[in-house]
């Protein structure tokens, strides 16, 4: 199945320079979903892919974190990977990469 | 009579007062606070000019300037949440935890981070305070950005942070 | 353009100052401070009533409500640069230790002692401290006698100090 | 020998108590002297000694300290010992009861 609603998509520091966005919204989300499909839903990519040729690879911008990013859904650290995720309307996922506070 | 702990978490834009985090640890109950200040201090970084023949190699510094910082603040609240649960599970005797941290532009030399932690006695807020800033360093979603007075500026990881190229790392 | 390095030990009698303590050590150069603060905080001894039937034992209270402190202060002085002395020769990338150490009277929930050091990474002037605590427990001759709400007061005693009754237990 | 003229012997917290006393002078001290002879010149035992009945014990007073002193000479630590002094004029010498800064 998809969410009913939207699912709110942050972006900090470095994620939020290489994509341009602060925030996006993605409406009709797969679930459950694994953590590595979550990581390649952002529309901004999808939009940017299939504008220019079509290409499905939707990892274009990030790419320069060289897998040196989690996300977190629902305030919680998730690692990309094989982890089945079950997304609500409303939740929030954020693109986090490598922390530097203190 | 018991005074209940108090867990204080505050991101801030405007400088940070030592005094005011030691105030909110405060407790006639405690004999120690222990307190840690986080500041950026200058680093001066040599590189050499591309192209340059290599018996003249010019070396140029660039200096920080100042800092910029960035969070996810919800997440940090309940990040630290969890984090002060894990010291008083560890140090059962700690009263209060207090962590500001700066938001925003940072000169160098100003604090971006002020943390205290009060207990009876001196060793447990002392081993906590260590603990805390480690993982605060290694969970706390926030982000700093170096500015360097050459109009450059690079995103900083934390050795402690687990996906960070440096990750696993002691600092 | 190095920034020398700085001790600097005060005995007050009036209150003391954690901003004051903090400036002293900081420096553009150091990305850490860390400071300790040392407080008074109330025990309440709990004795039995000479003399009363062990069933209806009596058991009173009594409150510290006071701390006066002496020193030998020429001798504080050289215990501490001799301390400052060790502490530089173990972490060698310390910048600025400051100490402030109360005299006199001085009222519960006050702080008695407050200290910071600075160094470019927290490990170092983390860990400095906690033997600079140590260290000066056991040495900087300076003495404390808790004062009684009941009027009665007693001189306490470091568990550090070697020649306390508790000398050589860790505290 | 004995030193040509004063040396300083101060009191402090519970050693100033029991003598009641913060500091007398004393002169004509033996020199070279252990430690432990140290601990017992203080005059203000030797004049209270004498005023009673000649009592040779100098160390009336600070008994109260069971042992749990040390002295500093010339401002640093010295065990109450056999250890061999060489005291000269102007000499500070005091008597420690058990540290409690911090």
């Amino acid at each position: 199945g998809t969410t009913d609603g939207t699912v709110t998509v942050l972006y900090f520091a470095r994620s939020a320079e290489l994509t341009g966005l602060r925030e996006e919204e993605l409406v009709a989300v797969p679930t459950p979903i694994s953590s590595a499909q979550v990581a390649k839903l952002r529309r901004s990519d999808q939009v940017a892919a299939r504008r220019a040729d079509g290409d499905s690879s939707c990892f274009c911008r990030l790419v320069a974190l060289q897998g040196r990013v989690v996300l977190a859904v629902r305030r919680q650290y998730v690692t990309i990977g094989n982890q089945q995720l079950s997304l609500q309307d409303g939740d929030e996922v954020a693109v986090v990469p490598p922390l530097s506070g203190g | 009579m018991a005074e209940p702990p108090r867990d204080v978490f505050r991101l801030r834009r405007d400088w940070l007062s030592v005094q005011e985090v030691v105030d909110s640890v405060s407790s006639s109950r405690c004999g120690a606070v222990s307190v840690f200040i986080g500041r950026t201090f200058i680093i001066l970084l040599l590189f050499l000019r591309a192209g340059r023949a290599t018996r003249e190699d010019q070396v140029e510094g660039r200096k920080v300037i100042g800092l910029q910082y960035e969070a996810y603040e919800a997440m940090v609240q309940s990040e630290l949440s969890r984090l002060a649960g894990a010291l008083r599970a560890r140090w059962p005797s700690l009263l209060h935890v207090c962590i500001h941290h700066r938001l925003g532009w940072v000169k160098v030399g100003e604090a971006s981070i002020v943390m205290a932690i009060s207990s009876p006695h001196r060793q447990d807020c002392q081993e906590a305070i260590q603990h805390a800033v480690t993982q605060l360093k290694a969970n706390a979603p926030i982000w700093k950005k170096e500015v360097y007075d050459s109009q450059e500026s690079s995103w900083k990881e934390n050795s402690e942070c687990s996906w960070s190229q440096r990750g696993g790392a002691s600092d």
